[in-house]
């Protein structure tokens, strides 16, 4: 497999796509963009996944696939939606950091994250595992940008999960991973329960805003 | 998958807490019934731990018995009952309703079993699970008040353990990729045994991308600073009783699956050397916690920052490497668990005798309460770095190693040292002397017969545990630990 | 038979002092009253004053315990044992082996002790007042007295009083600067420790300026007696010390020597005879000092012997 | 033997149990003398170490043999001359500090009771390690137990303060010390004494060894500028703890000193390793001596005098180092022999102070110069020994404290044979410096004599004072014979220390130590101690025989003299107080003279107005320098640093993830770079 075949082709065009969705994330400035990108974004990662399995010949990738389309497409958006809605907040997202800003530094993180990984990887006899890493790592860097540069709960989550998108790009992209789907599981039981700890924590009633600075007020002794 | 002994110590707890979340909790007396299971069910793993102890060691499927993990699923079980008992005594003041006692039963036992998966995973995707369903299961225990407090610790807890468990994650798939050229697909390319075997064969390039990520990510978890901001938030929340499983076993866990990582990395002596890296993080913990131990003025964040300064200085004794280092750290790890819930036991009990938790409303401990008091005060004395306790030999032989190796680190090494032993004695003092502090104790704590026993006695077991492993360990424990440490590297 | 002599010799030497300690006070207030003009008690009123105080019942305060009893004869034997040690007319008394000019040192301030003790026994203001000064005053006269011995020490290779003074006999040394330094280093100590002017005035009692009679303000009879004694036999022992080690021309040598006991005997009188006579000087020509001046008067003798220590190190490493 | 003493470290541990366990018992367990079961084991324990290290010094050393085979430390213990040497005193003041406690001590809190003998019992282990983690492990646990003595009494805050600084220096002792056995170690991590001189350290190494274990055992021995907690922490500990810790604790700080720098290090080691430990023993002498002079607590005066006389000993062993290191060995034994017997004397001198002052504490309860007076009338045992305890450490002869000064004046005298003008210029200035504390320390010791003992009672409690019972007068006696034995024999004390000397500078000094006395040099000086007693004897008792025969016998009593001052007023039946010497009275002139310079001494006479009868008042402080040149100002930048960490904590979540990331990044860039390259 190398470049010019279908088979690279179509899954670098899906890696790559779920990488252009980690910007629009970030350059994203209302919530409920934020939540259909992210929907995309799912939709994506579950089609890379499903060529992973179907290039490979690994049918436990298509039940990643489907988990992941289940989940993050369709589920974790429908959810975070029904949230704003109940919540009514205003849904522009306060940024830390300027877009302009966060779109440079998210250009610089995806250089840094192919100057580490194409030349250590330069032994992969693979071209496309080296790409998917490289675009993996990418995906996992923004996310955690992404983290940092909202102050607002939910596209805090949301971050995270686009971290967590990435690292399935890299699972699916690993020839042969073993436990790939029990990983993925795992880590999407961890996702909802970060969902599932935001509604209900926001049911609860404690706080007023979803913005999370109001969650710094813990400074202990 | 074929079910083996170690995975009994894992699906022990992990029914207990089945049966625990579906057992209903009343309010008072019958409440007592389901704290009373789960110290049995603690008790149990103590047994099986034991009898894992005598089979034979090796790789099992997904999991290994070996001379490195053993210990530690020991003096896990060891922790497990006795705070399990600490538990018993105190939870009817922790006020519960229904709900939240099952659900804290319930997840003390998942995090158990968790911890034991860690421990005894030879995948390093099912140690992985492991330690994740254990952050989950603990970020339960911090949350389980839902007061604003508590809800914010525990989202922090989450977010940061989240993103740190997600990087590990990426760090055993890019193990993954290092190794499966040369072992092929499959499940022996996470396997830690494999692994090892092969590891001077595999990419040295990925190998050590592999580990900064496994180390960020587990870092977190261990609290190695600049890693570390959760933990303070989340020790001074949740139940009293979690501090001694949180500090004790969690933190242990997530070091020792670094400390998988490393002997991996370690093996190939082209990869990033793993060494410098561990040193750095270790005294940057131990430097930064030292100073500030010094502004703390609530217990349970002191004995937390605490926890931060040994596990750096557990990561820094294996970032010196060699037998002598590896040993001194295991033994720190394994000394620290016993010293710093025998602390948390006793603060937790002050803490509900004295209706707070600040430094500045327990005063005079040793006045009002010897046995705890005394306790206490030596507990942090070991923390400190006093002898006869297992922290003294630790602290000793890994600056002995240091100075053989590396001598300039003496330097930070014994600064740090001296500022959080200062820091520690001073708060001691400040906990355990003077003119006590009126007693204000929460209802229902300590209400059973033998009252302040229930805590008392934990806290000198552990004291008197850390002090025999220190001075008079028996000849088969050290060979095995000294086994472990060669694993280490 | 060296032994003999040296009991002999040692017996002698005894006898001299018990008859020259009196004397030796005598003389110098004689010599002080006729430079002031006056006509002055004989040289022999001090022993007389010794004689006519044993006979008085000596009345002491009520609180006072046994150490105001015991004190004044540990003082006496203290000061007595210490000149014993002192050579005067002959080397290789029977007791020269004892004579280490520390343990001379160590004696002075037991009797020193003996006596601050005795001072500070009834509860007195006085007492207490001299007995501070003067252990204070002592804290730095000690050192300075060491720095000469140590000069002393390392020209010749002992601190045997006897040994020094038999070497400087020899003259071989020659003259020199640190030796200089060291006779007004001991000088000025000598003076602090036997309460002389400018340090101390032995015959007032004036209560802000005393030291040494503050503290025997509460003896009376034999007690006092013995006091006056050991100060009496203090100021001897320190002419003879100065004698032996700076002018250390006619002493006999160790052994039966009649002819060279005599020299000797008439060479030591002069030399008492010139140290009154030196003492008595300047006494006169000079006023008490302020209390708080003497630790600068001490301190400039602890200066200058360490410089002689200093010079002679510098003259040791140049040889 | 080594089973005899380990036994005996069993016994010490299990006697600590005892009153824990009695405390737990209802009422049966009250009933118990548990006092009596604790001190009467520490005394046979104490019994024990003594006659052992007597044993080992007459019957030779006896070989290693692991405590703890097979576990991770395996605890080698040994006895050498030198151990057994600091064992002997060790069992001398542990059975005079129990046998006082057994009177005194027996209703004392379970803390006590329980960390006394484990404080015994520690120090024991340090003194029979024979590797460095047996070594430390009961040095830092010494340092443990008498923790929880010195903050016995922690209802009140000085002594709580105190009990802290006290664990702080103990932290730094063991923080420079574990490294310094690091850097000693073998290659191979080898830490025992055998292997460690097997491979003595050279160089820098060494230099930084020295350093080291100058701060390390230097701040437990309490050595000027890390004194600061010695005249803090003794008082606040009882009197038999404060006696043990005098007279035993400091000698196993100096042991440490001695075993690392002078036995470990080899004797390969420059001229100048000698200097540090002579500028500081000075320093501690002088300063020492100095504040023993103002202050106005017996037990803190006797601390005072506690740093002075370890800085005497310091003296002896940099000496001996800058002997050994010029190749004079006949002065290197000379000068350890006087640090070795001065340890010994001193430990007994001061365990028999420490004891009477605490007996005086019991009679009249209280510590303080000005609150006491008159003791001899009503505590004439307490009185007698003390007078012989006070007068060898003011260095008088024929006591020990004079013998052992002596030895280490003729060492200072002989200082200028090393050769190097700079050394003999700082010898010089020591051996000045050494006289004037031996001075500064008579002094102290007649103000604390004259103040407790003579005079009048200052309150009606110490008018009332009395003796203690006979275990506590046999407590005093017993140091005050042997000081007197000692001071009479420092020759075959001398002698008997022959298996420390050659462990110390691998030298004899049998020819020199002979019954009647010690001879230095080729006939340079001798002290024979039996004959200037026996001459003080013989004179006394002829002038007392002389005097009495020619005076009427008796005396007459009347109101004291005092100058004509008026008597009292009736109502005052001890006197009036104020018209007797204060505390702070006596000691101003050297506060004056030395104190302002040294101590930053200040004093002010507050005057009432005219007419007024009030009495003048002298109002005296002053600061340790220690204090503000080295305490405060690390206690700034700590609490600087401390603030500048914790400005962390103020960071918002979003900043506490970007605590992670950028270490990531940071790695990650790292690593780029390195495949880079």
């Amino acid at each position: 497999m190398s470049f010019g075949t279908p088979a690279y082709d179509v899954a670098h065009l899906l890696g790559g796509g779920v990488l252009l969705l980690s910007f629009v994330l970030l350059y994203q400035r209302r919530l409920d963009a934020v939540i259909s990108a992210f929907a995309v974004q799912g939709a994506l990662l579950a089609a890379a996944a499903a060529w992973q399995g179907y290039i490979q010949g690994a049918a436990g990738l298509y039940v990643t696939a489907a988990i992941a389309f289940v989940a993050k497409a369709v589920a974790i958006p429908l959810a975070l939606r029904l949230l704003l809605g109940r919540l009514g907040l205003h849904r522009t997202v306060e940024t830390a950091l300027g877009v302009g800003a966060s779109l440079v530094a998210a250009v610089a993180l995806v250089g840094l994250s192919v100057l580490v990984i194409l030349p250590i990887t330069a032994g992969q006899a693979q071209a496309l595992t080296r790409e998917d890493m490289a675009l993996a790592l990418s995906v996992v860097l923004l996310g955690m940008l992404m983290m940092i540069t909202r102050r607002n709960a939910i596209s805090q989550v949301i971050g995270l999960m686009s971290l967590e998108n990435g690292l399935i790009l890299a699972a699916v992209g690993v020839t042969g991973m073993p436990l790939v789907v029990e990983l993925s599981t795992a880590a999407l039981v961890l996702m909802v329960a970060v969902v599932a700890g935001v509604v209900v924590f926001q049911i609860r009633d404690r706080l007023e805003t979803l913005d999370t600075s109001l969650l710094d007020r813990l400074r202990g002794g | 998958m074929e079910l083996h002994l170690p995975w009994l110590i894992v699906f022990l707890p992990w029914g207990g807490a089945v049966v625990l979340a579906l057992m209903p909790h009343g309010d008072g007396q019958r409440g007592r019934l389901p704290a009373a299971v789960n110290v049995g069910v603690a008790a149990a793993s103590l047994v099986l731990a034991l009898v894992v102890m005598g089979e034979e060691f090796g790789q099992q499927g997904w999991t290994r018995t070996d001379a490195l993990n053993l210990p530690f699923v020991l003096v896990g079980a060891v922790i497990g009952l006795t705070t399990a008992c600490f538990s018993f005594a105190t939870v009817a003041a922790e006020r519960f309703d229904d709900l939240r006692a099952r659900a804290y039963h319930a997840a003390f036992q998942v995090f158990m079993g968790a911890q034991y998966l860690a421990l005894l995973s030879d995948n390093l995707g099912v140690m992985w699970v492991a330690i994740e369903i254990a952050t989950l299961a603990s970020v339960l225990m911090v949350a389980v008040h839902g007061t604003a407090a508590a809800v914010e610790a525990a989202w922090k807890f989450f977010i940061l353990c989240g993103v740190g468990i997600a990087l590990a994650l990426f760090g055993t798939i890019l193990l993954y990729l290092a190794a499966q050229p040369v072992v092929g697909t499959g499940d022996p390319g996470l396997s830690w045994g494999a692994l090892v075997a092969v590891a001077s064969r595999c990419d040295p390039g990925v190998l050590s991308l592999a580990f900064v990520f496994l180390l960020v990510g587990y870092g977190t978890k261990a609290g190695l600073a600049p890693l570390h901001s959760w933990l303070p938030d989340a020790e001074a929340e949740g139940p009293l009783p979690i501090n001694a499983v949180l500090s004790g076993l969690l933190l242990n866990a997530a070091l020792f699956a670094v400390l998988r990582a490393k002997a991996i990395v370690g093996a190939h002596p082209g990869a990033l050397p793993p060494g410098p890296l561990l040193v750095a993080f270790g005294l940057l913990s131990l430097l930064l916690a030292a100073f500030a131990l010094w502004r703390r003025r609530d217990a349970r964040r002191l004995l937390a920052w605490s926890s931060i300064e040994h596990m750096g200085l557990a990561t820094f004794a294996f970032g010196i490497g060699g037998p002598a280092a590896s040993l001194a750290g295991l033994l720190h790890m394994l000394g620290h668990s016993l010293v710093k819930s025998a602390a948390f036991f006793a603060v937790g009990a002050a803490a509900h005798l004295k209706g707070s938790q600040k430094i500045a409303d327990i005063g005079g401990l040793a006045t009002s309460h010897p046995g705890l008091g005394w306790a206490l005060a030596l507990a942090m004395a070991a923390l400190a770095g006093l002898p006869p306790f297992t922290l003294f030999l630790s602290e000793f032989s890994m600056v002995v190693a240091t100075a053989a190796s590396q001598p300039w680190l003496l330097l930070p090494l014994g600064l740090g040292l001296l500022v959080a032993g200062g820091a520690l004695v001073t708060a001691m003092q400040r906990l355990c002397l003077g003119e006590p502090t009126p007693d204000r104790p929460a209802e229902g704590a300590f209400a059973l017969p033998g009252g302040l026993l229930w805590a008392s006695i934990p806290t000198w077991l552990h004291l008197v545990l850390a002090a025999l492993l220190a001075l008079a360990a028996p000849a088969g424990l050290a060979a095995l630990l000294r086994d472990g440490a060669r694993m280490v590297g | 038979m060296t032994a003999v002599m040296g009991v002999l010799t040692q017996a002698i030497h005894l006898a001299l002092l018990l008859v020259a300690a009196p004397l030796v006070v005598g003389v110098v207030r004689w010599l002080k009253a006729r430079m002031m003009g006056r006509v002055g008690a004989s040289p022999l009123q001090p022993l007389r004053d010794f004689l006519k105080l044993l006979r008085k019942r000596p009345v002491l305060a009520e609180n006072a315990s046994w150490i105001s009893r015991g004190a004044p004869y540990v003082g006496a034997a203290a000061a007595l044992a210490a000149a014993a040690l002192v050579p005067s007319f002959a080397h290789g008394m029977a007791l020269a082996g004892l004579g280490d000019l520390i343990v001379i040192a160590g004696l002075l301030a037991l009797g020193r002790v003996c006596m601050a003790l005795a001072g500070l026994d009834v509860g007195t203001a006085f007492g207490g007042l001299g007995a501070s000064r003067e252990m204070s005053f002592a804290a730095l006269a000690e050192p300075a007295l060491l720095l000469a011995v140590m000069s002393f020490a390392i020209l010749a290779g002992t601190t045997g009083l006897d040994a020094i003074a038999m070497t400087f006999q020899e003259g071989t040394l020659g003259l020199r600067v640190s030796l200089g330094l060291a006779l007004v280093a001991l000088l000025a100590v000598a003076v602090a420790e036997n309460a002389r002017i400018p340090v101390d005035n032995p015959a007032t009692h004036l209560e802000l300026t005393m030291v040494h009679e503050a503290m025997i303000l509460e003896a009376s009879g034999r007690h006092l007696a013995l006091w006056d004694a050991a100060a009496a036999m203090r100021l001897t022992l320190w002419f003879a010390l100065l004698a032996a080690i700076f002018f250390p021309f006619g002493t006999a040598a160790p052994g039966w020597a009649p002819l060279g006991w005599v020299v000797g005997l008439l060479a030591w009188i002069a030399k008492m005879g010139v140290l009154c006579l030196a003492l008595a000087v300047f006494e006169s020509a000079i006023a008490k000092m302020r209390v708080f001046r003497v630790p600068e008067f001490l301190g400039a003798a602890l200066l200058l012997g360490l410089l002689g220590a200093l010079l002679l190190f510098v003259s040791t490493s140049l040889a | 033997m080594l089973t005899a003493l380990s036994l005996t470290l069993a016994l010490l541990v299990v006697l600590a149990v005892v009153p824990v366990l009695a405390a737990q018992m209802p009422a049966g367990g009250r009933r118990l003398p548990v006092g009596m079961i604790v001190h009467g084991g520490a005394l046979l324990a104490a019994l024990v170490f003594a006659a052992c290290g007597l044993g080992a010094l007459l019957g030779g050393p006896v070989a290693p043999r692991p405590l703890m085979p097979g576990s991770f430390a395996p605890l080698l213990l040994a006895l050498d001359g030198l151990s057994a040497w600091f064992l002997m005193l060790l069992g001398l003041v542990g059975a005079c500090s129990a046998l006082f406690a057994l009177s005194h001590a027996n209703q004392a809190p379970v803390r006590v009771l329980a960390a006394y003998p484990l404080f015994l019992a520690a120090m024991a282990l340090t003194l029979l390690a024979a590797d460095g983690f047996t070594l430390l492990l009961g040095f830092e646990a010494m340092s443990l137990a008498s923790w929880v003595l010195v903050a016995a009494d922690h209802d009140q805050g000085e002594n709580r303060s105190a009990a802290r600084l006290y664990l702080v220096f103990a932290i730094l002792s063991g923080i420079c010390l574990v490294p310094a056995i690091g850097l000693l170690a073998a290659p191979g991590g080898d830490v025992s004494f055998a292997a460690i001189r097997a491979m003595p350290p050279e160089g820098p190494r060494a230099a930084v060894i020295l350093l080291l274990v100058m701060v390390g055992a230097g701040a437990k021995a309490g050595l000027v500028p890390l004194h600061a907690w010695l005249p803090i922490a003794y008082p606040a500990a009882p009197s038999h703890v404060t006696a043990l810790m005098s007279g035993a604790m400091t000698k196993v700080a100096v042991y440490l000193l001695a075993r690392l720098l002078l036995d470990l290090c080899g004797p390969a080691q420059p001229i100048w390793w000698g200097v540090p430990l002579l500028v500081m023993g000075a320093a501690s002498a002088v300063i020492g001596s100095l504040r023993a002079n103002v202050e106005e607590d017996g037990k803190t005066l006797l601390a005072c005098s506690s740093v002075e006389n370890v800085g005497l000993i310091v003296i002896g062993l940099g000496l001996a180092c800058a002997f050994r290191g010029a190749d004079l060995g006949a002065l290197a034994g000379l000068a350890a022999g006087a640090a070795l017997l001065h340890i010994l004397n001193h430990g007994l001198f001061k365990t028999l102070l420490f004891l009477g002052m605490g007996e005086v504490q019991v009679g009249a309860a209280s510590r303080r110069l000005d609150r006491l007076g008159g003791l001899i009338q009503g505590m004439p045992w307490t009185a007698a020994a003390m007078l012989v305890g006070v007068g060898a450490a003011a260095s008088l002869p024929p006591l020990s404290g004079f013998a052992s000064e002596w030895l280490l004046l003729q060492a200072l005298l002989s200082a200028w044979r090393v050769g190097d003008l700079g050394f003999q210029v700082l010898a010089l200035g020591v051996a000045a410096l050494a006289a004037l504390s031996a001075a500064l320390a008579t002094a102290a010791m007649v103000r604390l004599f004259g103040l407790v003992f003579l005079g009048r009672p200052r309150t009606p409690r110490a008018a009332g004072a009395e003796d203690g019972p006979w275990p506590a007068r046999v407590a005093l006696l017993l140091p005050a014979g042997l000081t007197v034995l000692f001071g009479l024999l420092p020759g075959p004390m001398l002698a008997l220390a022959e298996g420390a000397l050659q462990r110390l500078v691998r030298q004899d000094v049998t020819e020199r130590a002979t019954l009647a006395g010690v001879v230095v040099g080729d006939g340079a000086g001798a002290y024979l101690p039996i004959g200037i007693a026996a001459l003080l004897a013989v004179l006394g008792a002829g002038i007392w025989y002389a005097v009495r025969r020619r005076t009427p016998a008796g005396v007459a009593r009347s109101p004291a003299w005092d100058g004509g001052f008026m008597a009292p007023p009736q109502h005052l039946v001890c006197g009036d107080p104020v018209t007797q010497p204060s505390a702070a009275g006596f000691g101003q002139p050297l506060r004056q003279i030395l104190g302002t310079p040294l101590l930053a001494a200040h004093a002010r006479v507050a005057m009432p107005p005219p007419g007024d009868p009030a009495p003048a008042r002298i109002e005296a402080g002053f600061a340790d320098p220690s204090d503000a040149l080295v305490l405060a100002p690390v206690a700034r930048l700590r609490d600087a640093i401390s603030a500048q960490v914790e400005r962390l904590r103020d960071l918002t979540l979003a900043q506490c993830l970007m605590l992670p990331f950028g270490t990531l990044v940071a790695l990650l860039a790292l690593i780029a770079w390195l495949e880079a390259r």
